[in-house]
């Protein structure tokens, strides 16, 4: 797939290239590390002073108790969804083209979800009493309450994040070999503790190979689990508009759907940044954007079904929510419809469009922020138009929201940031087996390719 | 004692592979380093290519659901608190409690399992060739006598080794 | 052969529940917190003497913790109770001059607390004392004590422990309102 | 105390509210303000719709100008049997007591305010702010009930300081509660005697009775919550 030139490029020099984002920093490096890190500082300034002052200062208010934390918090959890369900499912499914873009879809969900698992601790009144969810004995002699979804939450991103931390660092043992015989000094020592010892024996490989493939496949499952349960938070509730039968598998897609169109993002950015252009190619954009097509019309069937059973139904207080939805939030649905259907279903269909970067990273961007406005759309208008009519109210973020939601995204960069300059951020050892198990052979008047078959 | 011999390409290593089975070698002691992994037998035939790690997968799940089964009932169990009429072990919750321990634990078995089965971490006793992850490829004999060890090293240098290093101290 | 890997598979299966339930169910010693750091037996402005008092002379509790059967507090004496007694005995004593000075100034005696509950904890003295439960089974042999000292640890699980016991009711509007 | 046990106790707390006696005065929303702890957020915060009314009086209009009538519901935690919040605090916090009373425990509350967010009256209020009482309100704090802190979720709790107060006193004269034994502060305070509070499990209660009128109902019966709040309206006088 990829477009290389057939003369072989040495192991070395490949090497080299992979892991040029490792090279000493760049002033532009870290001027953006600094930049990412200043706006992460004010989030917490702001977060301190909701610690300080109270929940007040936020937004919130009744009957919208929940509001950008929330939104935030299902938005990470599904963009976390990206990297271990196309990596997860890439590698089973032996796609060759998947061997560049896994260690960043795999990074990415590492991250994500880290950053996705500080909004709960933001969003609670008393974010220092967070040791209330934890099942262990203590002096009050109570348990925390298994049956709230929220505990489920808990439990469930606490498998993601420990599982796709252990995926991540799988994939990359063979990798932080390769660093650690590059590295000297201090330096050596600590990825020679990373790698483990290392050393590629046949048995390694074997032993290696079964458990990414087992990995992959236990993965998949928790994978849907983590976005079924934040999906049953709404769905378990009584508020018209939450309570539907339909929203884990809708909500399982919409991650993957925006999880897609970030490692898209990603990916462009990256080849951009550290001149992967050789390895990320416009094949890959075009297989991404084949995935991401058809996850666009997935979702774009499951809110149809919502819709219209809402429609059909016409169960008063559903249909009333519905309606307060396109009255108070109009534009926004328009743009979640636009950026998630309406472009990007006829836009992805041309093979030109797949393959164009400036395209790619317009429709990417585009569909997350269609999926933000989802999201937006999921939390607020059916709190605010409740069961009460005397207490139908609205909701506006404040500049604490924005500013914790702004650095919730830095923070974000920064994590990618500082990976990127530590960690080898494309799968070398894929690559190169990829290399290897492509030979070329003539026939007749043409040189080919032949794929050797993967163990 | 460990012997690895280094080579600038997979034929001359492979042919010193032949060579050294030619010359008595044990196949069994006889393992390669690559940078990728190749199909089993492009360098070198595993005697044992079994693998248990999918029981460590099982183990860990089975080990996980009765964690997970054992938290959220047991404590509700041993804590209890009447609310509404509700029963005190409520079996969906705790259903998914214990799917979401069974997930994580099989998965940390996996893991576990992989680095028993690779005999990972391992730092002594192991000669490490830097010029592995170059794209060179290692051919690795085990032997027991210093004596074995010259001859092997003779051997590997005659196949074409452009460097043999020797180390370690186990067999 | 067969038989004897699957036992070992089982047992090892096992032996991982078993560790993480320990751990899990033993956190709460690992991280122990005592309910209060304040000193078990601090300083009182006057040294009065529980063990003088309660013990050797066997004035009863509560004839000084008047309110103990009646609200929910017990109530420190205040400094006309002392003085209705030591206005004659031992009137002389360099102590009992202290105790004089307060009642001259008009001033009560600043009693450090010794047995602080949470705010957000209620726990009603008439309830426990007209249901058999005496001073001393949380206050401890107070009449042997000359500084009073706390000697129950007064956290939750402590409560609970003895409202189980004795098939009081656990309700959590029991106590916290 | 097992199942079966609670299905029998001997209390179980309901109020009785009759809307045609209502006047909308809001001596009930002061009462309770006062009774309760509940803080007084100022001029700005209610203005936003943050004030932490425990009972709320909602006004609604009924008729085309110039026929207007204006209609009251004093709404308040309705104590749900079947009460949402319960099930979705992660740490019950939010709890049903074996007398019918949904309970809220401020000091274990974290405030997640899932279980605002699932109560259909929206009856529970939130403090956005560490509480504070102006001159010279701050000295009428009742002693009886715990004074809430920021990021904690508060709502009716049908008096419970009153409640304990009446079982204990009654306990300790070793005789059962009477009727007028407990008496919360809104319906202490109500001047029509719209609200009667008492216990439902006694068929001879005053609550109980007028519970059975034929003029009553309960706010969105079709959720399933079984509030323990009963309305009546009818538009005559009260007929038992």
């Amino acid at each position: 797939m990829t477009e290389r030139q057939e003369s072989k490029q040495s192991v070395k020099e490949m090497n080299a290239a992979m892991l040029s984002s490792m090279e000493a920093p760049s002033r532009g490096w870290l001027v953006l590390a600094a930049a990412l890190g200043a706006v992460v500082g004010w989030g917490a300034y702001a977060w301190g002073l909701q610690l300080v002052n109270g929940l007040g200062v936020a937004g919130i208010n009744r009957p919208v108790m929940w509001g950008f934390y929330i939104i935030n918090f299902v938005f990470w959890v599904g963009m976390s969804h990206s990297g271990t369900m196309v990596s997860a499912i890439l590698r089973l499914t032996n796609a060759n083209w998947r061997r560049p873009i896994l260690r960043g879809a795999e990074a990415m969900t590492v991250f994500t979800i880290t950053v996705a698992a500080m909004f709960p601790l933001i969003h609670l009144g008393r974010s220092w009493k967070l040791h209330y969810f934890i099942p262990f004995p203590n002096t009050l002699g109570l348990w925390p309450n298994f049956r709230s979804p929220l505990l489920w939450d808990i439990m469930a991103i606490n498998t993601y994040i420990i599982g796709s931390s252990l995926f991540l660092y799988l994939g990359m043992l063979p990798d932080l070999a390769v660093v650690r015989d590059r590295k000297q000094g201090l330096a050596k020592t600590i990825y020679s503790i990373l790698a483990m010892g290392w050393r590629g024996t046949a048995r390694e490989w074997r032993v290696y190979h079964k458990a990414s493939t087992l990995m992959a496949a236990l993965i998949i499952p928790v994978a849907v689990s983590v976005h079924s349960i934040v999906s049953w938070d709404f769905a378990m509730t009584l508020v018209p508009g939450w309570h539907s039968t339909i929203f884990a598998p809708y909500f399982v897609i919409g991650a993957i759907f925006s999880g897609i169109a970030a490692v898209v993002t990603l990916i462009l950015i990256l080849r951009r940044a550290f001149q992967l252009e050789e390895f990320l190619t416009p094949g890959h954009m075009d297989n991404m954007g084949k995935v991401l097509l058809v996850v666009s019309l997935l979702w774009s069937y499951f809110y149809f079904a919502e819709v219209l059973t809402t429609w059909y139904g016409h169960k008063p207080i559903e249909w009333a929510v519905f309606t307060f939805t396109g009255d108070a939030y109009g534009f926004l649905l328009g743009l979640m419809v636009v950026g998630n259907t309406c472009i990007t279903i006829p836009a992805l269909c041309f093979r030109r469009v797949r393959r164009s970067g400036p395209a790619m990273l317009f429709i990417s961007i585009f569909v997350n922020i269609g999926m933000f406005t989802e999201r937006f759309l999921i939390v607020v208008p059916p709190l605010a138009h409740r069961n009460v009519p005397f207490m139908w109210g609205t909701y506006a973020p404040t500049w604490v929201e924005l500013s914790i939601t702004a650095a919730a995204f830095a923070g974000f960069g920064l994590l990618y940031v500082l990976f990127s300059r530590f960690m080898p951020i494309v799968a070398i050892s894929d690559v190169h087996e990829g290399e290897a198990l492509r030979s070329h052979h003539r026939l007749g008047r043409r040189t080919v390719s032949t794929m050797t078959e993967e163990g | 004692m460990e012997v690895v011999g280094i080579f600038e390409n997979l034929e001359t290593a492979g042919h010193a592979v032949k060579d050294l089975i030619r010359a008595h070698v044990q196949e069994e002691d006889i393992t390669s380093l690559t940078a990728v992994p190749y199909p089993e037998g492009v360098l070198v035939h595993e005697k044992d290519t079994r693998s248990h790690l999918q029981w460590f997968a099982l183990g860990g799940g089975i080990a996980g659901a009765l964690t997970g089964f054992g938290l959220a009932a047991g404590t509700a169990w041993l804590y209890p608190l009447f609310t509404g009429d509700k029963p005190i072990v409520s079996l969906f919750p705790v259903g998914i409690i214990t799917y979401e321990f069974t997930m994580l634990f099989a998965i940390l078995g996996t893991v576990f399992g992989m680095f028993i089965e690779m005999g990972l971490p391992g730092f002594l006793f192991r000669v490490q060739a830097p010029e592995v992850t170059e794209g060179m490829v290692g051919i690795s004999v085990l032997c027991a006598t210093a004596d074995e060890r010259g001859r092997i090293r003779e051997l590997l240098l005659k196949a074409g080794a452009t460097r043999v290093r020797t180390g370690g101290v186990r067999k | 052969m067969k038989n004897t890997r699957v036992v070992i598979f089982l047992a090892f299966v096992l032996l991982a529940t078993a560790v993480t339930l320990l751990v899990f169910y033993n956190l709460g010693y690992i991280f122990y917190f005592p309910a209060s750091s304040d000193d078990r037996s601090p300083a009182q402005p006057i040294a009065f003497s529980h063990r003088l008092h309660a013990g050797e002379r066997g004035i009863h509790c509560e004839y000084c913790h008047r309110s103990a059967r009646i609200s929910s507090t017990a109530g420190v004496p205040d400094v006309a109770l002392c003085r209705s007694c030591h206005m004659y005995i031992a009137a002389d004593r360099p102590v009992i001059k202290d105790l004089s000075r307060y009642w001259i100034e008009g001033r009560p005696i600043p009693w450090v607390r010794v047995h602080r509950l949470p705010d957000f904890a209620f726990f009603p003295h008439r309830m426990h004392l007209n249901a058999g439960v005496y001073c001393d089974q949380c206050h401890g042999n107070v009449a042997a004590m000359d500084r009073v000292e706390r000697v129950s640890g007064l956290n939750m699980g402590w409560c609970l422990d003895c409202h189980r016991r004795k098939s009081a009711s656990i309700d959590c509007w029991t106590c916290h309102r | 105390m097992n199942q079966a046990e609670s299905d029998n106790a001997a209390y179980h707390w309901g109020m009785v509210i009759d809307l045609d006696r209502c006047t909308g005065c809001g001596a009930c929303v002061v009462a309770c303000q006062a009774e309760n702890n509940v803080p007084t957020v100022g001029e700005t915060l209610c203005s936003q719709g943050r004030e932490m009314q425990w009972i709320r009086i909602e006004r609604y209009w009924e008729g085309q100008y110039p026929e207007v009538r204006a209609r009251f519901i004093p709404l308040l935690c309705q104590h749900c049997d079947n009460a949402p919040c319960e099930p979705v605090c992660p740490v019950y916090a939010s709890y049903h007591t074996s007398e019918g009373l949904n309970g809220q425990v401020y000091n274990r509350c974290v405030g997640t305010r899932y279980c605002a967010n699932n109560c259909p009256f929206s009856a529970r209020v939130f403090n956005f702010f560490e509480p504070e009482w102006p001159e010279p309100l701050n000295n009428q704090l009742s002693p009886d009930l715990t004074v809430r802190s920021k990021g904690v979720m508060e709502k009716c709790t049908f008096c419970i300081q009153r409640i304990r107060r009446g079982k204990e006193d009654a306990k300790l004269e070793g005789r059962p509660v009477r009727d007028e034994d407990i008496v919360p502060a809104c319906a202490q305070t109500c001047a029509p005697g719209a609200i009667v509070f008492g216990n439902m499990a006694d068929p001879e209660s005053r609550a109980f009775r007028l519970a059975r009128s034929k003029r009553r109902f309960r706010l969105l019966e079709d959720l399933g919550t079984e509030p323990s709040v009963i309305y009546l309206k009818g538009g005559g006088r009260e007929d038992d």
